[in-house]
């Protein structure tokens, strides 16, 4: 089963003005994606865009990888003018997954992030605190399902429109008071743009360790994953072109990540 | 008429240093070729930095296919490279800054070399230095290791530089450099050489006369995207090096340059994508070509184009790839 | 921090030879900049042979509103050009080797001359030779003409060589013929600057000595595109220039390098098709902007630029364009 | 009302394997084009393809600019991927067209060379001899409608899979035999490939002119029109890419063609 092949797209769903959900229906056997991986689209068939766009998987059922993506720049456009029947170049599943969490877990979703992590909520059902932040409601993709697979799930919004107004960091950072002292030790898995992450991070590493019921000698004490993006070119760990300052040097995200623990990441 | 075919522009040696490397193609037409003393098995390599030392691409085919496999370039101490974004989509292209992040030469060679050895295909170690006694050292260490055929100078990467020297812009200190590294190696020697020049055909030249075996060209060409918003260039290292198909035209124009002005072989690059862009190059006078941006956008493409030479000869009703090699007619 | 500013880089002289040209944008903020005497109402023009005389595109906007119409090089006696196919599209790209045919510049001042002087916009006739006498020559008729407020010289066209020298791409030739042109005429002189080289900013400063007003580039990057079934060059002329978005990383680039190299002004082209790529240009240091292969894609490519320029002054709150020239920021 | 302008796609049919049919419903009011004019049309929304392709104008009907095409290349595959509801850019129409009749005339048209031809026979119906050739049945497109416009229709393909088997100006010279005297006064109009043309020429010259009823002087004395192909970059005469060699030196196919009087075309 080599990691590429070709699909034909089922459906190309306009969910609103900047979200759709790709359905492709691969055209040869292939491996079951995992929680956190990702798969690298072509998005048209000339030159123009160049470069496949890498996509994490959304859902996979009924031999079917479903995609949820953002319409951004030239790469997601043009994807979004593909329809049903064409048939596009696939390269997947790409790159490693989220470690299971044993018991309860924190999830933290910003905008599109929410693609990444809802196949992890599928499996571990009703096991999520959720924060889930986005620019305005209609940015908040998927939030039907989002609700239903959480055990509880926090809304932010940046201008209110929907759940609390501000960061979804200030609202994680309430949530992990001292004072509900089971929280701070649950595992996070957070995806959303780098400043949501660099931000997480800060959060993460105030929590005195002391504080902490199993303090492991690790930075705040609190275990916490998250899903990176950078720009891609291969995909698959040969150009060099997608990596992150860790504590032991460049790492690729596509090969080694797109999942890291949080304390590895030396942010800019 | 065809261009006039220099006399000696055929292999200098015919003594494989390695055993022979497996039969041609198997659409009945011969696909090997011999680039100094090394017979390929077909004239379909990858490009340095494209294929990083071979493992992922083994992934989706069998590194045995290949004509050559040629690895990321090496230097004698490890580099990190430059910070990101390192690369930028642009029009039919892209910009790479990756900064030459490598293990370095030892890691390779104990680390990286077994992987490769299990395979029939010739190794070719791309490497670089910022000094002459570093391209020297890495030279040596190379040709001591067991499973190296090959090694090709980078002196024309445009993101790493020896103070303001640039090896391969300035013909004397590509002289000094070619003459030092063939001094210290007998393992094949192919300089790979700058296209931000002038005259390509001198430059080519010039390595020829320094001791060359064979030159591949073109490196990246040096570019720049601004990004308007933040008045900033989008790569950290501000410039980066232009490749995929938007180079062709001016890599095939290139090649065809050097075929004029030397006659060591040839190994072409730059946007190919497929058999058809590679069999320009081959008729423009490339002896063996190398695929790199393809790799990232297909990655099984060096096979597709291995394939698809076979086909074009069938079609053509040729038996040997070496017969298109340098064919371009010119004039009316 | 930005690249520091060369003290007099701003224009030479601020007493334009023609009343001045009408007001910049209607957005608000001021588009007009000054290259060397002339005063542009914005920096937009066409670049040379992509807009024939003005005729043809005047059917499809007022050319009142460009900063300025180059027209196609012109020589002092005409030329046929080359035999076809003259074009060939490349990936997000186009070579040509139209091989400067031209009606020459006694009938362009004759005949086409009259039409482009019904516009308030100034005329920049490109020009060439094979000689430097042929140089000197065009450049004086042209300079006594009525209608002409500034020349360039193109002394990079890859597709037409004197014997072996190619002006543009030897200093020291340049040197020569640029001297003796700013010695015949009192217009603006813009020196073309051809992209084959090694070191542009070099040959800028050569320009710059040499008496030149402004430079412009890129000019087109030689290339060849193979006809495989055939062996031979599509175009007839075997190579061709390459132009369109393929080219503009490289061609950014380089007016960044040459606005490090000098303090002239700096007339930025290749692969511009809309606001953001001039705006690319004219962060990297470039004064003014010159739209090509675009306005074969899209007639109204110009002005839709000068539109994008001004909406981009209002949505980033600047009231003067020239506030962006050379703003590039680099380094972290 | 400019020459450039945006169309609506509202269909793309398939027509064959081979051939398509183009249906564009300008977005504003547009001049109304004369038989053997052509268009520029943009092909996708990407930089590869970069350039407009040419294109005769096959019909204007209701507002509807129609055109015929056939699938040759990374152009026109392009298009042919475009769909209904689509937006592209057009300019035109461009070019000279072909000049009127005054009573029967000749008309050749080589493969989809009859995209160009049909709109002239429409005009100046049952008026035409029409010869129409192509490489089998299936390449004769618009075969019933270019027979019901003619007068007389004389077919001929490579394989002879449908009429004659052969070249279409053996058949015309057939035609135009000396006995059938008033055949060949009749202007001829042309368009097809540049081998056949160049073919064309040679037959009109062979004719004796001391054989015509009124000789004008001219080589030959039958008069004829070709419409010429060439690479384009603006098609509106800008660029000097399209030019053909003529006795009074390089004329630009898109700006004083494409129509030419085949005297005046120097063939290589
Ligand atoms: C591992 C991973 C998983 C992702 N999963 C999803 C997902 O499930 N849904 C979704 O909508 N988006 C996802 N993204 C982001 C998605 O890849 C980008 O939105 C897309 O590549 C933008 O392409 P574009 O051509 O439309 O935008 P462009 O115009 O090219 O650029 C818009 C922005 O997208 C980013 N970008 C551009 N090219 C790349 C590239 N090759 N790699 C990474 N980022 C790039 C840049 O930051 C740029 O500013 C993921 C990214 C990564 C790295
Ligand atoms: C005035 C005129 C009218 C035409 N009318 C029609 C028509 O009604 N229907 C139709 O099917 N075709 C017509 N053509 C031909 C059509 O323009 C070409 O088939 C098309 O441009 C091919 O583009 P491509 O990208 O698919 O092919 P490519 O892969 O680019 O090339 C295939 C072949 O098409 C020709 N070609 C490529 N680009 C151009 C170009 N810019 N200009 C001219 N020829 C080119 C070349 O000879 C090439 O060998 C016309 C051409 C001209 C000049
Ligand atoms: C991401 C990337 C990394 C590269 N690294 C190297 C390198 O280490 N050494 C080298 O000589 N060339 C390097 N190159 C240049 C390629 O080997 C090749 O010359 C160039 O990309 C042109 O070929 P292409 O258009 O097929 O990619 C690199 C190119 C890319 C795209
Ligand atoms: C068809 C064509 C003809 C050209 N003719 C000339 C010319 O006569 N003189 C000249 O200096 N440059 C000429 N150029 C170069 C352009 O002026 C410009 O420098 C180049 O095309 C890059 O810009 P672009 O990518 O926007 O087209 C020509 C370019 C094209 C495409
Ligand atoms: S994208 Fe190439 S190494 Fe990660
Ligand atoms: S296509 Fe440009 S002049 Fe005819």
């Amino acid at each position: 089963m080599p990691k590429n092949f070709k699909a034909n797209i089922t459906e190309n769903i306009l969910l609103n003005e900047h979200f759709r959900l790709l359905n492709l229906s691969p055209l040869s056997d292939i491996i079951v994606p995992e929680p956190g991986q990702f798969y690298m689209l072509r998005t048209g068939d000339t030159y123009d865009p160049l470069l496949k766009r890498p996509f994490s998987i959304f859902r996979h059922e009924d031999n079917t990888l479903k995609f949820l993506y953002r319409i951004r720049g030239k790469g997601t456009l043009s994807l979004s003018n593909l329809k049903s029947g064409d048939i596009i170049d696939v390269i997947g599943p790409l790159g490693n997954s989220y470690s299971a969490p044993e018991g309860d877990f924190i999830a933290i979703a910003g905008g599109i992030g929410i693609a990444s992590l809802l196949p992890l909520l599928r499996r571990f059902k009703k096991r999520a605190y959720l924060f889930y932040g986005a620019r305005n409601k209609d940015e908040l993709i998927m939030l039907n399902e989002a609700r239903s697979l959480s055990k509880e799930i926090f809304i932010t919004t940046d201008d209110g429109s929907e759940g609390e107004k501000g960061l979804i960091t200030d609202s994680l950072s309430d949530f992990l008071n001292p004072s509900r002292i089971t929280h701070y030790a649950l595992p996070i898995y957070a995806c959303g743009p780098t400043p949501m992450l660099k931000e997480l991070s800060k959060v993460v590493a105030e929590y005195p360790s002391s504080l902490l019921p199993l303090n492991k000698g690790r930075m705040g004490g609190v275990k916490c994953y998250v899903s990176l993006e950078e720009h891609m070119a291969c995909g698959v760990g040969a150009c060099l072109g997608c990596v992150v300052k860790t504590v032991s040097g460049y790492k690729r995200v596509c090969k080694e990540g797109p999942v890291f623990d949080i304390e590895e990441i030396v942010w800019e | 008429m065809g261009i006039e075919k220099p006399e000696d522009r055929s292999q200098k040696s015919v003594t494989p240093p390695n055993p022979p490397l497996g039969k041609g193609g198997h659409g009945g037409g011969n696909l090997s070729v011999n680039i100094a003393s090394l017979k390929l098995k077909n004239p379909v390599m990858t490009a340095s930095g494209t294929f990083g030392y071979g493992e992922e691409y083994s992934e989706f085919f069998d590194l045995n296919r290949l004509g050559a496999v040629v690895v990321k370039g090496l230097s004698i101490t490890p580099r990190q490279g430059n910070p990101t974004p390192r690369i930028v989509e642009t029009p039919a292209g892209m910009l790479n800054a990756i900064g030459l992040q490598n293990i370095g030469v030892r890691a390779f060679i104990k680390e990286k070399l077994p992987f490769l050895r299990q395979f029939r295909t010739p190794v070719i170690v791309n490497f670089f230095g910022d000094r002459i006694d570093e391209y020297i050292q890495a030279a040596e260490e190379l040709s001591n290791a067991d499973g190296v055929h090959a090694i090709e100078m980078n002196i024309s990467c445009p993101n790493k530089q020896a103070g303001w020297i640039v090896f391969g812009t300035d013909p004397k200190i590509m002289e000094q450099v070619v003459t030092a590294v063939r001094k210290t190696t007998n393992l094949p020697l192919i300089v790979k050489l700058s296209p931000n020049v002038t005259d390509i055909g001198l430059m080519a030249k010039v390595a020829e006369n320094s001791g060359a075996d064979a030159v591949s060209l073109i490196n990246t060409i040096t570019g720049m995207v601004v990004d308007v918003k933040r008045r900033r260039p989008v790569l950290a290292n501000n410039t980066g090096g232009l490749s995929g198909p938007a180079v062709r035209p001016i890599a095939v124009r290139m090649v065809w340059e050097v075929y004029k002005a030397v006659k060591i072989p040839i190994i072409g690059m730059g946007g190919i994508m497929n058999a058809s862009d590679a069999l320009e190059f081959l008729i423009a006078g490339a002896r063996a070509v190398a695929v790199g941006t393809a790799n990232f956008v297909n990655p099984t493409a060096t096979i597709e184009i291995i394939e698809g030479m076979e086909r074009f000869l069938k079609e053509e009703g040729l038996s040997d790839i070496n017969e298109i090699i340098g064919s371009l007619k010119i004039g009316s």
